[in-house]
């Protein structure tokens, strides 16, 4: 699947998008493997209630399931207007 | 009444009063004209603002956004412009126009509009001031603003 | 904080995209604008609007519903625009327009001051449409209104 | 003092602005006195609570004192906006 990072989140990460390949069952589970991979990840997962999770474009929570999703998006919470 | 939706997210500045006007007059009928304007706040040396989105993300999510207010009031047509990009205090940021014909229905649908926008919308603002650049932080009383709808 | 407040009641017509872009221009460093614009409504055969006003007690009172609003909301600026005389189907009657640092206090403000100039500025509405002319009833709903203040 | 009428109220009575010498002490007590000269003055004030009154340009109402007046106003509910 895809995944995509959007404002500080990319920043940490250093990338706005790259492919994953997962068998993750949901945005929470695919935190957890993103996070052991380097400290990059941990610093910009460490805290998750600071963040947002987006499934195909639509906004959902860390716990929906990821079955069939071609893109997952991470990022703070949003400012606009 | 299913009101035409007018969604647009680009980096391009936009004359607001034009876009007023034009919105005017393709209303033509309904009685009360609400609109919201943010423009780049001058205040604490702040010099200018990026802002980052999600390209397809976004317009569907103001497009439910419209959407969902064309259903709880009655509306004529509802006008969402949102830049992104780099923007300089005193820029508009973005604008948001409902037309009604009563004007209880136009206050509420562009108040309601604002609070989602603001909040489930997926834009970044960063702020470029005299210390540097910083991500602005959501406000809890944003979130919190939801609940009233 | 003093908020200039600019209020003209006249007979010709004006541009409300050039006002709010006016607006915006002269309230620089306030994030959030919001406009009320009233227009003609075209219904019902509607086909034209005569507005009477009370000369020295109009500005009056709209200075003063203004000046409320400046004093219960943080506000950079107020704009109220107010027609009389012949007016057509779809032209503006008359604009709202505050600006303030927060989007609600802009909201409020702009709402308040559309429930008081409406029940509380001496302005009466005649329609003429396809059956004559006939002044228009003020609606229980709108004094109704003023309670939520 | 100078009595003004708006709308309809002027409309019947036929005037928009007069002269009148009075003593009223009230908006109420003028209204009578003016339903008492002819039937148009009557038939434009024959419902009160239908009515709203300005003494020199600041609403009020039908009991307010009218002592030093100079401008006394009738006219409909307003309907601006």
């Amino acid at each position: 699947m895809d995944v995509l990072y959007f404002a500080w989140v990319r920043e940490r990460i250093g990338l706005p998008r790259e492919r994953v390949e997962s068998d993750a069952a949901t945005p929470r589970a695919l935190v957890e493997e993103l996070r052991a991979r380097e400290d990059r990840y941990a610093a910009a997962f460490a805290d998750l209630s600071a963040l947002r999770v987006a499934v195909d474009q639509k906004l959902t929570d860390f716990d929906a399931p990821l079955d069939g999703a071609r893109e997952v998006a991470f990022f703070p919470p949003m400012t606009g207007g | 009444m299913s009101a035409p939706l007018d969604i647009r997210v680009q980096a391009e500045a936009f004359d607001a009063g034009a876009e007023l006007n034009a919105f005017a007059a393709r209303t033509d009928g309904m009685g009360a004209l609400v609109t919201f304007n943010g423009i780049v706040r001058a205040d604490g040396g702040l010099t200018a603002m990026e802002i980052e989105h999600y390209p397809g993300m976004t317009e569907a999510a103001l497009t439910e956004i419209a959407a969902e207010a064309a259903q709880r009031w009655s509306l004529g047509a509802v006008l969402v412009i949102h830049r992104h990009g780099a923007l300089r205090a005193g820029e508009t940021i973005m604008m948001v126009a409902t037309a009604a014909p009563h004007r209880a229905d136009a206050f509420a649908a562009a108040d309601f509009l604002m609070d989602f926008l603001k909040s489930r919308a997926p834009f970044w603002k960063r702020e470029l001031g005299p210390d540097g650049a910083s991500w602005v932080a959501a406000k809890d009383s944003d979130e919190a603003a939801l609940g009233r709808w």
